[in-house]
């Protein structure tokens, strides 16, 4: 078999304008920013995303203008704050917040994962969010009558993930919280996996979560989700993203000039 | 002496029961939580947004549920699909809520401040918000309180409280048994009238006074006839509070 | 905490006659079997089983009269043959086969853990199998318009898993092959766990995948899934199989005789 | 010199190309993935109905797909909730299936003989069999052949082959490209004629004559032109298939 490993210029040249992503990850753990850094430097336009939690990569890829719309659960810094250039660019109706809950994009990945159209939801009773996008239909239930909320499958063109581990055959493997990777993994028509550490697939002493069969390439990606965390190797650069927050500009800018990813910390 | 905020986290812990499943955001829920597990509640089963079940961190609090120190000691390192479907299967009785408005009937909005198609400010969203809300027994809403945040009517309905009143939860066709259960601000502690499901003071912290509470709303707040003061910390909740925290990220 | 440890004796006394049971395991692997002969030696009547892939514990049952209907995908011995005592209770209508594949066994089990009355399931459009016991039906997905198989919710009222190791607040461990246990676990009512080793629950060395808030007992049962395999533990026993097979009223005498459970092997 | 069985799964097992993924069942489509592997497609990745996906289990066979040794080498412990998703999501390629009787359809009954209300014999039932054969791209049925078990109406359809001809599968609203590939019997291989979906000889094991072909049928089989005697199994093939099966469990 064929190395599925290459360079993360290569694999974000996969990925065309307009494509629809669904970046692993939660909030400000493992996402895969430098992966999001190498499509900013491309310049990739009219994307949209599909995130349960997003954070930093989200709110970068509003910044660069990349961004066409977010089919997201929240958007936001958690305690450090709102996420102002995705929220900037809704404001200005610059980019469309398919208002999700972090359970409907799940669910709404699971359906993809089954091979069906749809899928029930439990939750969603009630809130506003379900009508104004279109994201929540009902149904009755066939064997009960019960009226009940189902979401749309939600298909993307790729799943990037960042992982501790993977191997040239695209075995992967996350260590601690696989947030909802797992189930991206399987929903997509293609999956990209960054990684810290890229092993032979004849030395593996854990057990991957994600079967090579179902990835497309492998990037070696050290520091791939700074200045988000990555446990156990390294936690939230809280520097990096503070800097961010005030001049987004600075920051993007760096990216731009490094030309390639370069181990980002703010030390 | 503590802090607001301090008084409101371990307000909140105090109010989580023994032999439970709380559903743990990040923040204050995640300090009231951990504080509960730490002194009067051993046995409370955290049950963190981020995959985590049943860890009890040890040390310095982790300051995010997506956090490797959720799993320190607990069960399960799962998915947010994992501990979400115990939410949505029903096992889990108690969970977390904040806001930017909230109304009198407990509705929350997380999503934005003014239109929604054409926001004046965009905020993060539901997250696990309209969950928690519509599927745990007794959620507990922290949030500050002033008159642009107790409000007469939301900007978006994201997290449902009562609706319109008693009948609202049913209709909408929520669980039986569900519910806001308590508001805790700066200022008290309020419930939701069995009657009328509006917003009721059951007890103030010491400092404030009925006035304050109305002064701080936009709709009017009725008073429960056996209101109380609280409590204040005591010596040991304000210590291991600060020892989860010593950084002061949540609570300075 | 007090501990959920009780005895098999106890377990099996708080399942009704007429209780619909999920069962764990997989075929002959892995099977509450102690808990089965117990159901046996007390007698209970007019149970349900739901099972994907049932054997021993599903032919017991229509053995002793138990039994008065399955919701399974597969019930037989593999390369052992039919599970004919079973098969004689469906030819002579005393058990009621409620027609379902494996998969659609999962989808209903599925439907219960996120809390809502079906799931829609990919791969039963043509097979006979839906119309027969109105386990399958159809509705049209309200974004795509396609015509969409659903199943019902199945909701044991107890689920009943044979582990390798438990602690006394229900904390369970399954090495190697889960089967359907865990899902099994969250569908239910209320869970009853045996297993082959009782520990304390501060002496874990192994990360438990059923969080014991979901248990409503604790049994100990060594072999308690014998003469089927529990791994790494042991194999099948495939001379007390045969035996079985070849004399099934005996074997069930001997079950009644024994008065508890005694580790069940031909040796 | 090889018997029945033996020949059946080392034809089976030139059937699985190099870098697929086959679902693979108990007995003989065990026996035919694991000696693929072990010969021509040291990349065929084994999704095993118990719930492993890549196991190349090493000695003595796994004689049931539930088995420890099916997760050997492997990357995944799953589920078969989780092998399941990944043929109805369509990840996999090749699927087995056998059956007590089959049309010239390669529709497949695996569930009674005789009335469903009232069955003379109650079979197993589905098992996967039903979503392995919706599904899969192209599924490869083993079975013994007879006039019982080639029939020319089945007592119940449990897994799909083409229903009533080329149109069936589409109209039932199976998902294009899949259905029956081959059937391998005692006697030679069949596919599916493309125009008609009929059952059609294109191989026959030697010792065995077109008339053996329809002496064993209820149902009219078609021989294509160029239909040919199939390689015998070179000694490699039969000594690696004995070596996986020492004590004969399958192959005996």
């Amino acid at each position: 078999m064929l190395s599925k490993q290459i360079n993360l210029r290569e694999a974000a040249s996969n990925v065309s304008d307009g494509a629809l992503l669904a970046l692993g990850g939660n909030a400000l753990h493992r996402s895969p920013i430098a992966f999001v850094h190498e499509l900013i430097r491309q310049g990739k336009k009219n994307l949209s995303v599909i995130k349960t939690a997003g954070a930093l990569d989200v709110d970068l890829l509003a910044a660069a203008n990349s961004l066409d719309s977010v089919y997201g659960g929240y958007i936001g810094f958690e305690m450090f704050g709102l996420a102002q250039n995705y929220r900037k660019g809704v404001q200005k109706q610059e980019i469309v917040a398919h208002e999700h809950a972090c359970a409907s994009v799940i669910a709404g990945l699971r359906a993809s994962i089954y091979g069906v159209p749809f899928q029930p939801i439990n939750g969603f009773q009630g809130s506003e969010l379900p009508e104004l996008t279109g994201q929540v239909k009902y149904v009755d239930c066939p064997f009960t009558g019960k009226r009940t909320a189902v979401v749309p499958a939600l298909r993307p063109d790729y799943t990037v993930i960042h992982v501790n581990i993977a191997d040239e055959k695209g075995n992967a493997y996350i260590e601690g919280a696989v947030f909802e990777d797992l189930i991206m993994a399987r929903a997509a028509e293609k999956v990209i996996v960054t990684a810290e550490k890229v092993i032979s697939s004849e030395s593996w002493a854990v057990r991957p979560q994600v079967p090579g069969f179902l990835v497309e390439s492998v990037v070696l990606a050290e520091q791939g989700a700074s200045p988000g965390s990555c446990a156990p190797f390294y936690s939230i650069d809280k520097k990096a993203l503070l800097d961010y927050l005030k001049n987004p500009e600075e920051y993007l800018e760096e990216v731009r000039e490094a030309g390639v990813h370069v181990q980002h910390t703010s030390g | 002496m503590a802090n607001d905020t301090e008084k409101m986290i371990i307000t909140a812990s105090r109010l989580l029961p023994q032999d439970t499943a709380v559903y743990v955001g990040t923040g204050m829920p995640l300090l009231a939580s951990v504080l509960a597990l730490n002194t009067h509640a051993p046995d409370l089963l955290l049950v963190y947004e981020g995959g985590g079940v049943g860890g009890k961190p040890t040390g310095r609090l982790p300051i995010q549920v997506s956090e490797s120190l959720t799993y320190e000691n607990g069960v399960t390192v799962g998915s947010m699909d994992y501990v979400m479907s115990l939410a949505q299967a029903g096992w889990i009785q108690y969970g977390f809520l904040g806001g930017a408005q909230i109304d009198q009937y407990g509705n929350l909005n997380t999503t934005v401040i003014g239109d929604w198609e054409k926001p004046k400010v965009r905020l993060p969203g539901s997250g696990g918000g309209a969950d928690i809300a519509s599927l745990c027994e007794r959620t507990i809403i922290i949030m500050g309180q002033d008159k642009r945040k107790f409000v007469e009517r939301l900007d978006f309905l994201t997290s449902p409280g009562y609706f319109d009143g008693p009948e609202g939860r049913a209709k909408a066709g929520l669980p039986a048994n569900t519910g806001p259960y308590r508001v805790i601000t700066q200022i008290g502690v309020y419930g939701f009238d069995e009657e009328t499901r509006k917003m009721t003071l059951l007890h103030l912290f010491e400092g404030y006074t009925l006035e304050d509470v109305q002064a701080n709303s936009s709709f009017p707040i009725a008073v429960s006839e056996d209101w109380s003061y609280i409590e204040p910390p005591s010596a040991e909740e304000l210590e291991t509070l600060r020892s989860l925290d010593p950084d002061g990220v949540v609570i300075a």
